[in-house]
């Protein structure tokens, strides 16, 4: 064995940064699908006239309601009446 | 076992698709021989509904007891109290109607299998075809053979989803006479002839997005029907 | 059992009624084992080591490409609903299918051992060997028979079927290979490979019986 | 995994789920502060194992400097590997039971960094295989069992995505293929030591002298550092599949009421 691979020992740990790098990026682009989603649902949201009070209703009987602040939470404030006063 | 008079009962069922509520707390009880139309538009639930009372789907939560055997227990005896008549015939299409009502009968373990077969056969018009392949018969004498098959354990209920589908007159007529007038059968009809309905079903059942809106044991011949709130 | 034997008869009966799925099956398996002598001219004798390779890789093929279409005539015909409406245990479903599925690629296996001892002049059709093939077949064709209920949902399932079912038969394909050479008596040293066969066997079997009915329940 | 207990629903509150609620209850208040947990470890420990393989552990005799290598792939190759896919398993097995979608997200979540980690272990396995064997691929036992599970793990990724994020068939069905692939794991062991024996004999890199115990401490210090980046980046994953889940829901609901 060549005394100094020290090429290979940096190769090697590129490749573990580069994976982490990697799968990084797909997780933004994931998240980034999911903001894009509930955008599309917003505006539905806020353009479809009788707000259905059961809206609310439906929604937390599946899923806990009480959220920790996750970072990546988007829970972004509704700005828009309507859709302001529904509390999950 | 006390000769319970009810046959049918059902406590809170809920059926959940990923967090949208198909069926919620469906509560309704029906008598031993009644006969219940169930109504209500396309994607109402009727389907899961019965789906779940034949032990085909699983429900979410609540329970339901039929011909005394809990749904829950999902005992293979409960399965032998309840005939099913679905949407499709769920027959094998490469088999001949005899053939059909024998791999069943064998696995229902009915006694005397030829004789009921042949009762069947010739009770729903198919006995002069019974060894032609199903393939090449019309959907009404699917329909027909599969009818024959919910029958052919003669089961104390009958869970029916839109039975009219396919079938002609004389199939109709042959229907009402099995089963929609056949005295001791309790059975549970969902239909979209609602006019017909009135003629054999003597309960109503009106289900709407998920809910029981209607529970009237016997319907008056006025065309509104008194409205009974079902238990939310 | 008695459900379970209804539901072979049913199945064979239906199987050799239209015959042609068996037959193209076995034209299948007959074909790639011809490409494979075509490909590595196996009558040389120093290849005689690659044969139980090419027997097994053939049979692996032949048995997923086959099994992922078992619960086929259910789905097209929504039977299976009828099946599960009977008054039986999923089980017996499963076992009744699993079964049906290795009778017929038995068959098929036998005429191949036939035709690559015709063809590569080795005796095939030893009982050692015969015992380990149906070992190996009980255990890879329980397995895809679970797999197989993987129809009623994925478009994609005809090419994804094999993806899912063939990495975790790579025990078994080592297995059975290292047990066939040991069966025709080449050195392959001293592991008992016919156990591990028994044990992936017994394994596969036991986990199709008991998630098969969590597979179907809806 | 949302904050708050999972609605699991009480069909028959059995002991086995009231063990279960109690885990959970347990575990709960570390596992609401994960954000601020993991990365903070995650980041500390990394440091402290980039530091300790580069300058810190003393070089190797018979290696050389490649095999610092091994504070990355061992950790990877044994925590990284079949710990996700352990969690896999059982997310996949709590979700058939409580029919709770959300275990379909944790375990599809831990599916991936197994997958990432199983990538991580063949290249720097490979890599540092070059300069030792002279041979980047040597069929070495355990590479050729990371090997498998990489295509048992993709496999089930990929046939999990052609459904959606809330297709419950679809999850149950490919829970159970999760289930099967892991419990393949020592078969696939067994199969591919006896297979290998055949192969001739090559110097496998762990049967050298007894590693001095600074080694030991910066491998043990590796062994947290890559728990808790497998552990965070699974949190992440997860939580992001769950609010997929969510906005699909909520997707699905405005079109249900959009057409009656």
């Amino acid at each position: 064995m060549e005394e100094n691979a020290l090429e290979f020992l940096f190769a090697g740990f590129a490749v573990f940064w580069a994976g982490l790098f990697i799968y990084l990026v797909l997780l933004q682009i994931r998240l980034r699908d999911i903001q894009q989603e509930v955008a599309t649902l917003e505006e539905r949201l806020t353009e479809s006239e009788n707000t259905d009070t059961s809206y609310g209703e439906a929604i937390s009987t599946s899923e806990s309601t009480a959220d920790s602040t996750t970072p990546n939470e988007l829970s972004k404030r509704d700005t828009t009446t309507n859709a302001s006063s529904r509390d999950a | 076992m006390v000769e319970s008079t009810v046959a049918i009962e059902t406590n809170g069922l809920t059926k959940r698709y990923s967090g949208i509520e198909v069926i919620s707390a469906a509560t309704f009880s029906l008598p031993k021989g009644s006969k219940t139309a169930l109504i209500g538009p396309n994607g109402s639930g009727k389907t899961t509904l019965l789906g779940m009372l034949s032990s085909l789907i699983t429900p979410s939560a609540g329970e339901a007891t039929l011909a005394g055997h809990s749904l829950t227990a999902n005992s293979q005896s409960f399965r032998r109290e309840i005939g099913v008549l679905a949407h499709r015939p769920m027959i094998y299409e490469e088999l001949s109607p005899f053939e059909n009502l024998q791999f069943f009968a064998r696995l229902y373990e009915i006694d005397e299998q030829d004789s009921r077969i042949e009762d069947l056969l010739r009770a729903v018009g198919l006995w002069q075809r019974r060894q032609a392949p199903a393939q090449i018969l019309s959907r009404g004498y699917h329909q027909r053979l599969a009818l024959a098959r919910a029958l052919l354990h003669r089961p104390q209920i009958l869970l029916l989803d839109e039975p009219e589908t396919g079938l002609d007159p004389e199939g109709i007529r042959l229907l009402d006479e099995l089963v929609l007038r056949a005295p001791d059968i309790t059975v549970l009809a969902a239909t979209h002839l609602i006019e017909r309905a009135s003629s054999w079903s003597d309960g109503v059942l009106r289900l709407e997005r998920g809910r029981i809106v209607e529970a009237t044991a016997k319907p008056s011949k006025t065309d509104a029907p008194p409205k009974i709130e079902a238990p939310a | 059992m008695n459900p379970m034997l209804t539901l072979i008869r049913k199945d064979l009966q239906l199987t050799w009624r239209d015959r042609s799925n068996w037959l193209s099956a076995l034209s299948f398996a007959c074909i790639s084992l011809l490409i494979y002598s075509f490909a590595f001219d196996l009558v040389a004798t120093d290849l005689k080591p690659l044969l139980p390779g090419v027997l097994w890789t053939t049979f692996l093929f032949v048995g997923v490409f086959a099994s992922s279409q078992s619960f086929q005539r259910e789905w097209d015909s929504d039977v299976l609903d009828a099946l599960m409406l009977a008054p039986i245990s999923p089980t017996a479903i499963y076992l009744g299918k699993a079964l049906t599925n290795v009778i017929s690629l038995l068959a098929i296996e036998l005429v191949l051992l036939l035709l690559s001892t015709m063809l590569f002049d080795t005796a095939f059709l030893t009982a050692e060997l015969i015992l380990v093939v149906v070992i190996g077949t009980i255990g890879y064709i329980s397995l895809t028979t679970l797999l197989s209920t993987l129809g009623t949902r994925a478009r994609a399932r005809s090419m994804l079927f094999p993806v899912l079912a063939l990495p975790l038969l790579i025990p078994l394909l080592i297995a059975g290979v290292r047990a066939s050479s040991a069966a025709m008596d080449e050195p392959i040293g001293s592991a008992p490979w016919i156990l591990l066969l028994t044990v992936f066997a017994i394994w596969s079997t036991a986990s199709g019986l008991l998630l098969f009915p969590l597979a179907v329940k809806r | 995994m949302s904050a708050t207990s999972p609605d699991i629903p009480e069909a028959r509150p059995s002991r086995l789920q009231a063990l279960f609620t109690f885990l959970l209850r347990a575990v709960l208040p570390v596992y609401q502060r994960r954000w601020v947990l993991l990365p903070a470890l995650t980041g500390v420990m990394m440091m402290a194992m980039l530091v300790g393989a580069v300058l810190a552990a003393p070089r190797e005799v018979v290696e050389g400097d490649v095999q610092r290598l091994m504070y990355l792939h061992v950790p990877s190759a044994t925590i990284g590997t079949y710990f996700s896919f352990l969690i896999t398993a059982v997310a996949s097995a709590i979700f058939l039971m409580s029919r709770d979608i959300r275990w379909d997200a944790v375990a599809r979540a831990a599916a991936t960094v197994g997958v990432l980690f199983t990538i991580f272990t063949l290249a720097t396995g490979a890599i540092w295989g070059k300069p030792i064997w002279g041979v980047y691929w040597s069929w070495d036992a355990r590479l050729t069992s990371t090997l498998v599970l990489l295509l048992i793990y993709t496999a089930y990724l990929l046939a999990r995505s052609v459904a959606g994020p809330n297709d419950e068939q679809a999850a149950r069905y490919t829970a159970i293929f999760a289930l099967v692939g892991f419990l393949d794991i020592p078969l696939i062991h067994f199969s591919v030591d006896w297979w290998r024996t055949l192969h001739p004999q090559r110097i496998i890199f762990n049967t050298r002298p007894a590693v001095p115990n600074e080694m030991l401490f910066v491998l043990l210090v590796a062994f947290l550092a890559i728990t808790f980046l497998m552990l965070w980046l699974i949190a992440l994953r997860s939580d992001s599949e769950q609010l997929a889940q969510r906005t699909d829901r909520m997707r699905m609901y405005l079109d249900q009421r959009g057409n009656n």
